[in-house]
């Protein structure tokens, strides 16, 4: 795919849009591109997640934090370069049998809140009400608060209380489920800890989904790099494949 | 041209081209199916199989090292009876013509030897590739590739039960080598796969703690082409079992470096994870390879090769 | 900072920081010096010393690999009489402050024994490093680095001569590093330095032939990277030894993830052919480095990194 | 260094301009540049020949032919991409005693040839009157044939004889003895096979030199990977470095 523009979101956080064919196969929220680094020496490709997506101009769009060699590289890309792009990839969002009016949590951490923009989106087409809670670290790592904020309730907690509400976000999920009540879905996305507490909390809520991350190698169900063990399995055998079977997964069913 | 030129025949694997996905980096082969049709490639050699399932190793699995990778997936497998009822079946019913080399491994030799036994009953099972060398294991694994006696015992064991060819799969993680591709050549084996991983650690600077939950990993990927080559070289001058080779192969080239080094055949691991498509892009890049270096065909080289090495 | 965060104190070797150029990569020392001062690295590992001169192997002896090279030196050197009087002194003169490791191989104990015996008498080589690992040579070299016996006794041997600390360069190209080293430290040895380099070859598809002259060579470069750390955190748990780390350094983040496997201090070798001013660059880079990290101080994440050994 | 032009010369072969203050290094033909491959994979620097230095422009020109990974990666660097550069390195040709009227043959074979043409410009300032032998595999593979006429006799083989003389630069040489008689000064690069010729028509010629090649790491003398043996050395432990006691030496002394 060709890459159209970049933009520094905050520090160490950009945006990527791509053009090119290969969006037209972009349906579902929540599913990830593998990406190809431009540099011979780094072998393994990188999953990131979409972010939005737009049949009508043929882009996406990609929101990552520079971690490593990978994303930095990533970071100095310029506009027309091209990328090679696998995907996507992975599940997505099982958003086939929601109905209007149901309320949704959608529920981000940090790098973990892209792909929840595309899913809201989608969403409210449904005529879904989204409440979304949202942690940063600190203040200057918040991106994307206006685009959320145009969607719906948009709540932000910061780990350092510089911004929005002092804490992590599962004080936003209680704080939520006081003003709104118990919600009708559940999608988070985020740090162990948060996919941890979340998955706790809607242990067995009917419609609760978490994205989970996992190094990956092939990203196609090939290598079993990305494996998680499931929950309550007497036998230690059984697994799901974070690539293929997720990333999304139904909450109260994994070892996290 | 008539006749092709990419064709090689070892034992057991007519290959109509010796490139084939190496183990545990193409699953049981279906899931790279909707990549490209996998009737282009030679053969495909299968995920390491044991005799019961195995979950593997605690993850992470694998991290990035440079021109490389690390991987302790630790055998991860269904075990042999759900290969045998679904896996290669699956394969047989979608591509009948595609030849497979089972990749078994175990934790004691009568484990290998009821898994050998009975693996060749699959009609696509063409071959073994007997896995001596898995350095992610604490059981089994690398333990017999590394002596020459229970590498030896090992294969005439497997030998004397198994139906089809035995490839054994050498470790480059030992001080001599060719005393181990003796000792397997004394004991019946039909041929040689090298080689499996070297043996490696990346460290978290964050966490000051290994990237790999298993802390050690196995070496892939291009870093590793040169010591591939060096111990082929070796091996193919002082045996003459059929040797098919692997460690980094990601062009057509390195596929013509590997038959100067004495191999009779391909695997492309690792860089199956850089690009999906890269096999059939090798295959369809040899025949202009050949023609530039001159080469009448992989054959013609192989035996030129192996000529030479005797008058060396 | 009133404290110097960087330096380092292991047997013989007083270091101001842990940097050195790695033996056969830096010459004697002052060929790099018209591109910085040498007074800024914590020591130099000279080039092999041998009793007599040696010419080394016929060329081509080096060619690249993916993210490393491979060369096949052989040892060159003007032998132990020049390099007492001509090349030690040179760099005594220009930087007496500078402490040097002399890297000594031969092709017998008595070659060995002569050249310790002698070598440190120059009075600014603190510290031996025994080259039992060098993999191209004929004679001697690896030859005592992979069997135990050997090394003991030549280790030994050296030991009771030497008048300056003897490090103990490791082979990696070995099936059980741990025994090696246990050996030459109940030979006495004093530290070791690892690794040397993984045996490889290249070839040329327009010759069809290894490029080498010497056809096998030595892999050094970050491709190696992942095989150091795993054999350094393996040896550094099972010994007491200080160990030198080296085998792809590029970066200040190398260093501190050689720390974390184990080293004590670190050689940086093929990355000077990438960039001459490597050396400097990382000791510049280490301070923020150890910020960003949070680390005190080397010595302290050493003792930390040992610590957590003893736990483990 | 900025790279400022890049031309395709012929088939394969690439002509760079380089700018930057290094250039006032740049004093002597026949030294050549270590140039860094941008691609993190590969470790050793690619020795190339100076074959033009401009002082007024701050610019130099490398002329070099696509052999592998890194002259392909160097071929498609685009302008105003930077290069590493470490240089000017080796002794370069002597020319501090040549004298104005004094005749040279400048023998350069195939991508021999670029640093020759420096050599040229540089004799001719000063009053040497230089004969070019050029060779070159065939017709299409020939380049700055113009440029070199403007500086003197020129006169050109081709192995296959597409163009000019049929056969090799050792015919041209032959030739030239007997048009122009015995050279005051010799001085050549190329193929090895070349400078064997060389070395033997000019054995015991006592300005002839030839610019040798040897895979190089470090360029600065501390690896030992350029070694060449000194002949008739009967210890056998004679030896030139070709990074830094060359790539020029004087004929007869060296086992080519
Ligand atoms: C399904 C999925 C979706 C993701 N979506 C996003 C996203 O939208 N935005 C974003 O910033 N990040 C996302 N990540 C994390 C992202 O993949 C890593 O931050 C990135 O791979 C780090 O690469 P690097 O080269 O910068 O780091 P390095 O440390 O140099 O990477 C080395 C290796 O480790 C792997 N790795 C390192 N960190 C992670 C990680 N956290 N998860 C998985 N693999 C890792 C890399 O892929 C690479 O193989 C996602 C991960 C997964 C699994
Ligand atoms: C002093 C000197 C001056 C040179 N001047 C020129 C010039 O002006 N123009 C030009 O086109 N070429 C010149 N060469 C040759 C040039 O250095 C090689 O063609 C180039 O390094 C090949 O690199 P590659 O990445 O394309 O090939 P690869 O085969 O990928 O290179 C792999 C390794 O081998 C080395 N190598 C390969 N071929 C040669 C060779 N012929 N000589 C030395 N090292 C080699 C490379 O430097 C590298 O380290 C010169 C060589 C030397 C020693
Ligand atoms: C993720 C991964 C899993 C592997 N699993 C197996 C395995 O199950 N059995 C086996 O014999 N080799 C296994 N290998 C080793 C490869 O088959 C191959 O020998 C090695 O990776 C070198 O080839 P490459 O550099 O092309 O990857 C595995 C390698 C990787 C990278
Ligand atoms: C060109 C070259 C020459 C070397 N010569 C020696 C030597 O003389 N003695 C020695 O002990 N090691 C020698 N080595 C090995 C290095 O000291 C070092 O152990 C190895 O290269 C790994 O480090 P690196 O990856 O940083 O290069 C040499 C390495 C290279 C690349
Ligand atoms: S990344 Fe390979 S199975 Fe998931
Ligand atoms: S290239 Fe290192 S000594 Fe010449």
């Amino acid at each position: 795919m060709t890459l159209i523009e970049q933009k520094n979101l905050a520090p160490q956080i950009f945006e990527m849009t791509l053009y090119g064919k290969l969006v037209k196969e972009m349906e579902v929220p929540g599913q990830f591109l593998h990406l190809r680094v431009p540099s011979a020496e780094l072998l393994l490709r990188r999953p990131i997640s979409l972010a939005e997506i737009d049949q009508t101009t043929e882009t996406c769009k990609l929101i990552y934090r520079v971690e490593g060699k990978g994303t930095d590289i990533f970071s100095k890309m310029k506009d027309g370069d091209q990328i090679d792009v696998m995907g996507p990839l992975g599940n997505g969002f099982d958003i086939g049998n929601v109905k209007a009016e149901e309320t949704a949590f959608i529920i981000g951490g940090g790098i973990g809140a892209p792909p929840m923009y595309e899913l809201s989106k989608e969403l409210i087409s449904k005529g879904v009400k989204v409440i979304q809670l949202l942690g940063f670290a600190t203040k200057n790592v918040i991106f994307y608060e206006e685009k959320f904020k145009k969607l719906g309730v948009t709540r932000i907690a910061t780990d350092d209380g510089t911004y929005g509400m002092h804490g992590h976000v599962g004080h936003l999920i209680d704080q939520a489920i006081e003003e709104f009540g118990q919600p009708d879905l559940v999608y988070a996305c985020g740090s162990n800890g948060l996919l941890k507490a979340v998955d706790r909390k809607f242990d067995d809520h009917p419609k609760a989904y978490i994205s989970m991350e996992a190094r990956m190698a092939c990203a196609v169900g090939a290598c079993y790099a990305c494996v998680v063990h499931v929950k309550d399995d007497e036998t230690g055998m059984s697994y799901v494949k974070v690539c293929d079977d997720g990333p999304i997964f139904e909450t109260g069913k994994l070892v996290i | 041209m008539a006749e092709n030129r990419l064709k090689i025949s070892i034992p057991g694997l007519n290959l109509k081209n010796p490139i084939m996905p190496a183990s545990g980096c193409f699953g049981f082969g279906t899931e790279y199916a909707k990549y490209f049709d996998l009737n282009q490639l030679g053969s495909i050699m299968a995920k390491a199989t044991t005799l019961e399932a195995r979950f593997g190793n605690p993850t992470p699995r694998v991290t990035e090292t440079s021109s490389g990778m690390l991987n302790a997936i630790g055998l991860q497998n269904p075990g042999l009876e759900v290969v045998l009822t679904e896996k290669f079946p699956a394969l047989a019913v979608a591509y009948p013509e595609l030849p497979i080399v089972a990749n078994v491994a175990g934790s004691t030799q009568e484990d290998y030897v009821e898994v050998c036994a009975k693996i060749g009953g699959a009609p696509n099972v063409k071959a073994i590739e007997l896995n001596i060398s898995c350095p992610n294991v604490k059981h089994g694994g690398q333990m017999f590739g590394t002596d020459p006696k229970q590498a030896y015992e090992l294969t005439k064991a497997c030998k004397s039960v198994a139906t089809v060819p035995i490839y054994v799969k050498l470790s480059p993680n030992v001080t001599d080598i060719v005393e181990i591709a003796k000792s397997v050549e004394d004991a019946g084996a039909d041929g040689l796969t090298m080689i499996n991983t070297l043996m490696g650690v990346r460290y978290s600077l964050k966490t000051r703690q290994p990237i790999l939950a298993n802390v050690t990993g196995g070496l892939s990927g291009p870093a590793i082409k040169p010591v591939a080559l060096k111990l082929i070289q070796q091996v193919a001058k002082e045996t003459d079992l059929p040797i098919i080779g692997m460690g980094g192969i990601m062009t057509a080239e390195d596929v013509i470096e590997f038959y100067l080094a004495g191999a009779s055949a391909v695997a492309v691991g690792t860089a199956n994870f850089t690009d999906p498509l890269i096999c059939p892009k090798i295959i369809n890049a040899l025949p202009d390879c050949l023609d530039f270096y001159g080469i009448e065909s992989l054959e013609a080289l192989r035996d030129e090769v192996k000529e030479g090495f005797k008058h060396a």
